[in-house]
């Protein structure tokens, strides 16, 4: 039954709005905002049998640790959230010791910020950096002849770290990495930098997870210098790369953000849905047309919504860490990318990662198509050790950061 | 009466630098204004050509007000203005400096017709036409500065203190210069810390003293008045 | 209006201004009790860059002198495992040392090549913050900083500056502090020699100042205070990366002290006041915010250049003037 | 480091070295005139590039043609701060740069609120493909810059030295009221030297268009290194800035293929440094700044 | 070895040479005049002994110490402090606080005493030497006026008072009496005078109008094209025929 909702619960955005980031804040807001209109229209989110509305307030971090710090603030103090959506990364650590404080369920997108002493940080929405991982494992199998892996990421945390945790999983599965390098986030030149990737004739360049503006960048000097190995990343858009690159230059070129149209899923699948209801409400000629096409960051944010979601509902409780326990207890948790459940204690200290299945995909004609769906934990049970150890030697497991 | 004044006073800010300044000039002669540094003598050319507005009075130019225009409209209708320090555009060639002067003469038959009146008044500019100005000596500057401004074909010359820095010789040179240009049907209005020199060459002066006319008339009058000479001129 | 009767107008005026901050925690929300805080930081650093402006030196290096501040407390409260009245004193100090490392090639230069020479050298340290991770932890900074304590849990002397009310109080005197030495001196002669600077650098010369020195001790002075609220604000967060000391910051701190003014003490006090309030209060206006700092920046700097601290002055000006006015120039 | 890694570093550097040609030589010349620094000149050069995702992505005009367009559409916009900005605050550079700042917020903004503030706008390559030359590939794309700085760097030094309204602008620059008081309008010039200016800044950015991520705030990282290079090169001096934008190009790409990138921009900064003390005039400044 | 004493002096721009081997002594308590045509050398002159210009070489000498290519700030701790041709003051402060800024030399500015609040310029003995000098100078009425709504035979008044407050002994000033009307210039002439008798300072004067350098100096020294043309006292001066050739000219008309 449809019983209306009595009371309202407030859950926070907190990320970038506004200035050049606010292209990783604002289209986590589409997602989200589907997510709680669609559970609003339900009569409100079922804790064991009373109906809470959702109601999301929104604060402007414009990427800084002390704004997000005083955004945090105001979100707990005036707004009483009780979960707060966010991008993570160095606002994390600016939020973080006041949030535990406070017990309120912090989602970042990248599994980087989860640490032991933040209890209620969860994270796993965002593949990374499983599938950064993962992806040499897949190359590997796709051509075992090749050896030479290449590897470049932005210069900041979440490039450090995952870029780490893909070059142990690349030497675990028997890669020489030839080039391990980070280039400035001010870079807008890479023709010397791909110069110098060249240089070490590597057969699979890898973007780890550059952001997409880097991508294009590298791709279009990679296809100029007359590379014409294998190209492997996190991300890779493929609509605006073909505006630079042909389409045979990237037929084959890996990543793990699969287009939620992709015939694999099925037409009635979840992914189908959000697309489509996505379409209709932000496309072209929607409501809330946002002039621009859907991203992975428009469903990225909203996993981790909907899983905080269950949790409250099998803890029957907003607190924090009835919350985060019952999601740790659980077998498993529907999310966008399929079943997941919560572990990662070997990676980050604590079980607090969502492990979704891991979606790789294949450019095929310049189109991406999902080629299958990969269990993480499977693949890092007999390789962690020597995965940890590289990660370990570069400083950058949790309790070393 | 080509060019009037009335009345005018200027102000800097708070500071006032002229008082209630009557000026004529009657077409044809040469006036100069004379008066020790700070009198207000550059500020009442400044303002003629319309680069300080008077806060009162009037300025007529063949019997028109022309506070309202611009300066660069002022050079257009036949005022040029020799500003004091000579200001010459340095790294620009001598060439480049004269076809500024004519900026507003794009005709090129006029414009070469007033360079070879130029060249017949300086013949130094016709032989270092290629130099930069800024590396000729100050007399050779000064020459520039005036065939500069008789390029927009004047019909009345603002010279600010042209003997500025130079020789006693040069400045015998300068004043001949003067006197052809005058000759030659321009009305002048000469300003000049020298003041024998500018009595010697003008048909009637104004004495300013800190912004006021404190005494006019013809210039020989003023020459011989030992009284004047003494009070307002530092001479004698 | 006399000296005297002026002077006990600001005694009176500045009890109740501090009567009301130190009674803030009773009066607002926990919330505002956090802008109060976040306020009184900003005070220091502007007035702070003001000290810079009297000599006439306009940098765009000032917040990241301020992350000198804030990573020395990082590495000195972390690594070195520091107690805060060690670290504050140490970290001012190191800035102050970074800013005469600066001041020296700066003080070659004047005017707009001052201006942007100072931004390419604080560019240069940001770049060492993201190169050298250690001990500066590349972009993600450092993290996990020490909390601000007295004693320890349990002993009756102990204070937990953790709690908001009392890093309120703790920043409180740091400001009040702040306020008193560099209205002391704004007030001193040697303040005067300083401003002297700013009106004729060749006459302050020839009467003997050395104008270089004054430039690079003035330079240091206001690097010290920097680096005091670097220190507390690192204190505040917990974590500091390169991305909080970032050019828009630093934009921030200008439209502060434009829209106030610098020429007198109370400039920078009034900017970053009112421009706290209508940061606050267009919250709402998210995206387009950004857009309508720049329309005020335009509106200050073309229409009231000398900031809010002129507008009386304006007005008067304004009112006495009649039609009669002719444009000058 | 093999033959063809160094050729293709030269290319690569004389490539860079144009795009910053041709950004800082806008800014040279607005500085030069009336002491005019443009803060939002990364702005400009950001309207060129939208001009090209209008022109040609959205409305599919040929690319040349959206180029050569965005040098009198971005060149008005360049008048308007002229207008708005730099005339009101005229004798004061400080001011105008910050209020510049401003302005470059405002069209951040609503660039973003027209064409969405989305990751980016990619615009397609219109000239695919890329050339071979002594073992170093360079994209078409980027070739194209080099002849296109050329071109439009001589074709500025041609208004400016034959062209009488050039020479006026010239004049304004040594001595601006020497120059009103033959008839030149400050008003005019200044209007001319950001037309100039903001064209300058148009086309590169719609050169560079297809081939950097075109966003509300790609504009900024090419302004600051436009400024380093104005200052470099000494603030008013056209030929300056010239060279200061390939000294740069080279240093940047040169350390960024041996090091990376964070270090190159930290020799950049340096190399600005230095010639500051020795030399605070610039490498090729006449005036004090 | 005199009081104040210039060797050979030399200043190159390129290569114009502005002051060519250039040598002179000034004796303690001397008025001693600098003159010349335009452009023969007499600003860079002043320039270069005031510390401004570094010379291309040559020395100059003050008190026995080496003075040339110092900072003009220490050549004024020194004791030889110079103003300027134009009118140059601290404009946003009253001609009392004028002078006090100047009187930094003879304090105890520091930032430890501005922090505790001891360097107050309103200190008593420091604010009543001010006034002494304020007064002497004849400009007791305008003492709380700003700097700048003086008028500008005042305002170079001011300029002298300043440099006065520094405690000079030797005192180079240029053109003092440039832009000044003859009632303004005698008040000027009898200021110099005064500072000389009173106080003893020596000074150096750079100056274009004749009758002024003529009644005031004991000695003169020409120059002319960047070289020492002449030196002597006034009525030596006025009938060299170098100088006169070169400077005064012969046609009394245009001088
Ligand atoms: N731009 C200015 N700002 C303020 N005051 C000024 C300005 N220009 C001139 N004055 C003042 O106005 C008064 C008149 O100056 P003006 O230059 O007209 O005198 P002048 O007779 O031409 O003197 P000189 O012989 O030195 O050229 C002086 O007191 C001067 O100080
Ligand atoms: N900074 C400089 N750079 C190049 N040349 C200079 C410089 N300063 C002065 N000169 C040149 O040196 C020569 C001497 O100039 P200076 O100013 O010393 O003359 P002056 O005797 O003071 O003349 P005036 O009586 O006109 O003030 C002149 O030819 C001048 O052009
Ligand atoms: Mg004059
Ligand atoms: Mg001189």
């Amino acid at each position: 039954d449809k019983a209306d909702a009595q009371e309202t619960v407030n859950i926070g955005f907190l990320a970038a709005l506004s200035g050049p980031d606010a292209g990783w804040g604002l289209p986590g807001l589409t997602g989200n905002q589907m997510f709680v209109d669609r559970v609003n229209a339900e009569g409100g989110l079922d804790v064991c049998g009373t109906r809470y509305k959702l109601n999301m307030i929104s604060f402007d971090d414009e990427a800084t640790g002390s704004k997000a710090l005083q955004g945090a603030k105001q979100l707990v103090l005036e707004h009483d959230v009780k979960f707060i959506s966010a991008i993570g990364g160095n606002p994390a650590d600016a939020t973080h010791p006041f949030l535990t404080q406070k017990e309120v369920v912090y989602a970042s997108l990248i599994s980087t910020d989860i640490k032991p002493d933040r209890p209620y940080l969860i994270a796993g929405g965002d593949v990374t950096p499983r599938i950064d991982m993962m992806r040499p494992w897949y190359h590997k199998q796709r051509n075992p002849d090749l050896k030479r892996w290449a590897v470049l990421s932005q210069d900041d945390t979440i490039g450090l770290t995952s870029q780490a945790w893909e070059v142990g999983s690349a030497l675990a599965d028997g890669w020489d990495v030839v080039y391990d390098e980070h280039y400035s986030l001010d870079t807008v030149d890479f023709a010397p930098i791909v110069t110098a990737v060249l240089a070490t004739n590597p057969d699979v360049v890898s973007l780890n997870l550059s952001y997409p503006d880097f991508v294009i960048g590298i791709l279009e000097q990679l296809h100029s210098q007359g590379y014409e190995g294998e190209i492997s990343a996190n991300y890779l858009d493929s609509e605006s790369i073909l505006t630079k690159v042909p389409a045979e230059f990237i037929e084959g070129a890996v990543d793990s953000f699969p287009l939620f149209d992709d015939p694999y899923w099925g037409g009635d699948s979840v992914q189908k849905q959000f697309f489509d209801d996505w379409m209709a409400r932000f496309g072209p000629g929607g409501a809330d047309d946002v002039k621009r096409g859907i991203t992975g960051i428009d469903w990225d944010h909203v996993i981790m919504l909907e899983i905080w979601a269950q949790g409250v509902q099998m803890a029957c409780s907003f607190e924090a860490a009835k919350v985060v326990e019952a999601l740790q207890n659980a077998d498993e948790v529907d999310t966008l990318l399929g079943k997941g459940h919560f572990t990662g204690a070997e990676m980050w200290g604590v079980d607090n990662m969502v492990a979704t299945p891991v979606p790789i995909n294949e450019h095929r004609a310049g189109v991406k198509r999902v080629q299958q769906v990969a269990n993480f934990e499977e693949w890092f049970q007999p390789r962690k050790e020597q995965i940890i150890e590289h990660v370990r030697s570069k400083g950058m497991m949790f309790d070393q950061r | 009466m080509l060019l009037e004044l009335k009345n005018t006073s200027v102000f800097y800010g708070k500071v006032q630098a002229t008082h209630d300044v009557s000026i004529s000039v009657p077409e044809g002669q040469i006036v100069t204004l004379i008066g020790s540094n700070g009198a207000g003598k550059s500020t009442t050319l400044r303002m003629i050509s319309g680069l300080e507005r008077p806060q009162t009075g009037d300025v007529l130019y063949d019997g028109e007000s022309i506070l309202s225009l611009p300066p660069e409209k002022i050079t257009g209708i036949g005022i040029a203005h020799v500003p004091e320090g000579r200001r010459v555009f340095p790294q620009m060639t001598v060439m480049e400096n004269l076809e500024m002067g004519a900026y507003l003469r794009s005709e090129s038959k006029e414009m070469a017709h007033n360079l070879d009146l130029v060249f017949s008044h300086f013949p130094r500019l016709k032989e270092r036409v290629s130099q930069h100005a800024g590396t000729m000596s100050g007399g050779e500057q000064q020459m520039l500065a005036m065939g500069r401004a008789l390029m927009s074909n004047p019909k009345l010359v603002l010279m600010d203190e042209p003997t500025l820095g130079l020789s006693p010789i040069m400045c015998q040179e300068i004043a001949g210069i003067i006197k052809k240009i005058n000759n030659n049907g321009r009305t002048i209005v000469l300003v000049e810390q020298n003041a024998r020199l500018a009595l010697a060459l003008a048909d009637y002066g104004y004495v300013l003293d800190t912004g006021e006319v404190v005494i006019e008339g013809v210039a020989d009058k003023l020459r011989e008045d030992d009284d004047i000479q003494k009070t307002y001129l530092g001479l004698g | 209006m006399s000296k005297s009767s002026f002077s006990t107008h600001l005694l009176v005026s500045s009890l109740v201004v501090i009567a009301f901050f130190v009674m803030a925690p009773n009066l607002v929300s926990a919330y505002r009790l956090e802008l109060l805080t976040i306020f009184l930081i900003n005070v220091i650093l502007a007035q702070s860059y003001r000290l810079m402006a009297t000599t006439g030196d306009w940098t765009l290096c000032h917040y990241i002198l301020m992350g000198v501040g804030a990573y020395a407390t990082g590495i000195l409260a972390k690594m070195a495992g520091l107690p805060f009245y060690l670290v504050m004193p140490m970290a001012c100090v190191v800035t102050m040392i970074v800013s005469l490392l600066f001041a020296i090639p700066l003080s070659r230069t004047l005017g707009f090549a001052f201006f942007i020479a100072s931004f390419a050298l604080g560019e240069f340290v940001r770049h060492v913050w993201l190169k050298f991770h250690y001990p500066f932890g590349g972009a993600r900074g450092i993290n996990g900083i020490p909390k601000l304590e007295i004693g320890q849990g349990g002993e009756w002397y102990f204070i937990d500056f953790w709690d908001s009310r009392n890093f309120y109080y703790f920043t409180l005197v740091f400001t009040i502090l702040t306020l008193v030495i560099l209205f002391r001196i704004d007030r001193s002669r040697l303040g005067d020699t300083w401003k002297s600077i700013y009106t004729d650098r060749e006459l302050s010369e020839s009467i003997g100042i050395d104008v270089t020195k004054s430039r690079i001790m003035v330079f240091c002075v206001s690097g010290f205070f920097a680096g005091l609220a670097g220190s507390l604000l690192a204190y505040q967060i917990g974590s500091i990366d390169p991305h909080n000391f970032g050019m828009v910051e630093m934009v921030y701190l200008i439209i502060w002290c434009v829209v106030g003014g610098v020429k007198t003490f109370w400039g920078p006090l009034i900017g970053v006041l009112s421009m706290s309030i209508i940061f606050e209060l267009t919250r709402p206006l998210a995206e387009w915010r950004p857009a309508l700092f720049g329309l005020i920046l335009i509106l200050f700097l073309v229409l009231l250049p000398g900031g809010l601290e002129t507008l009386p002055a304006r007005i008067r000006e304004l009112l006495h003037r009649t039609g009669t006015q002719r444009g000058t120039g | 480091m093999g033959v063809d890694t160094i050729i293709q570093t030269i290319a690569n550097a004389l490539v860079l070295g144009s795009v910053y040609a041709m950004v800082a030589v806008g800014l040279a010349i607005a500085f030069g005139v009336m002491q005019m620094a443009n803060f939002s000149h990364g702005e400009l050069f950001m309207a060129g590039s939208y001009v090209v995702f209008v022109l040609y992505t959205l409305l599919g005009m040929p690319f040349l043609l959206a180029v050569i367009l965005a040098f009198p559409i971005v060149a008005m916009i360049g008048l308007a701060f002229e207008r708005l900005i730099f005339r009101p605050t005229r004798g004061n550079v400080l001011a105008g740069f910050m209020a510049s700042a401003g302005a470059g917020f405002i069209l951040q903004v609503l660039v973003g609120q027209q064409w969405g503030v989305g990751l980016m706008r990619t615009i397609q390559t219109p000239f695919p493909g890329g050339a071979e030359v002594l073992g170093a590939s360079i994209s078409y794309q980027r070739l194209l810059i080099f002849p296109a700085t050329v071109i439009m760097v001589t074709g500025l030094w041609y208004f400016l030295t034959r062209v009488k309204a050039g020479k006026a602008l010239r004049a304004c620059a040594q001595d601006p009221e020497a120059a009103v008081l033959q008839g030149i309008s400050l008003n005019k010039m200044t209007g001319l030297a950001m037309l100039l200016s903001g064209g300058f800044a148009g086309v590169g950015g719609a050169l560079m268009a297809p081939i950097i991520p075109v966003t509300p705030y790609m504009g900024h990282t090419y302004a600051v290194t436009a400024f380093v290079i104005v200052i470099v090169g000494g603030m008013a001096s056209i030929e300056g800035a010239v060279i200061a934008a390939f000294i740069l190009g080279f240093i940047h790409t040169i350390v960024a293929t041996l090091y990376d990138s964070v270090t190159a921009t930290m020799v950049g900064v340096l190399f600005m440094a230095i010639v500051l003390i020795l030399k605070p005039t610039g490498l090729m400044g006449r005036v004090k700044v | 070895m005199s009081f104040f004493s210039v060797e050979n002096l030399t200043k190159k721009f390129g290569g114009l040479v502005a002051n060519n081997n250039i040598s002179m002594d000034v004796e303690k308590g001397e008025i001693r005049g600098v003159i010349g045509p335009n452009g023969a050398g007499k600003t860079t002159f002043f320039n270069l002994v005031s510390g401004f210009y570094r010379p291309t070489s040559g020395k100059v000498t003050f008190k026995g110490q080496t003075i040339s290519g110092m900072a003009t700030n220490k050549i004024a701790r020194l004791g030889a402090v110079r103003t300027f041709q134009r009118p140059a003051l601290f404009s946003d402060f009253t001609v009392l606080e004028n002078v006090s800024i100047a009187q930094h030399l003879n304090t105890n500015a520091s930032l430890l005493n501005a922090i505790i609040g001891h360097d107050n310029h309103r200190e008593a003995d420091s604010l009543e030497r001010a006034i002494e000098i304020v007064d002497f100078l004849g400009m007791a009425e305008d003492r709380d006026t700003m700097a700048n709504n003086l008028s500008h035979g005042l305002q170079r008044q001011l300029g002298v008072a300043m440099a006065l407050a520094t405690e000079p002994e030797l005192l180079m000033l240029d053109e003092p009496v440039a832009g000044m009307n003859s009632g303004e210039k005698a008040v000027m002439v009898n200021m110099i005078q005064k500072i000389r008798d009173k106080w003893g300072v020596t000074v150096l004067l750079v100056e274009h109008d004749m009758r002024t350098v003529m009644n005031l100096c004991e000695k003169i020294t020409v120059l002319d094209f960047g070289e020492k043309l002449a030196e002597g006292s006034p009525d030596d001066i006025r009938s060299n025929r170098a100088v006169i050739e070169a400077y005064l000219g012969a046609d009394d008309s245009v001088t």
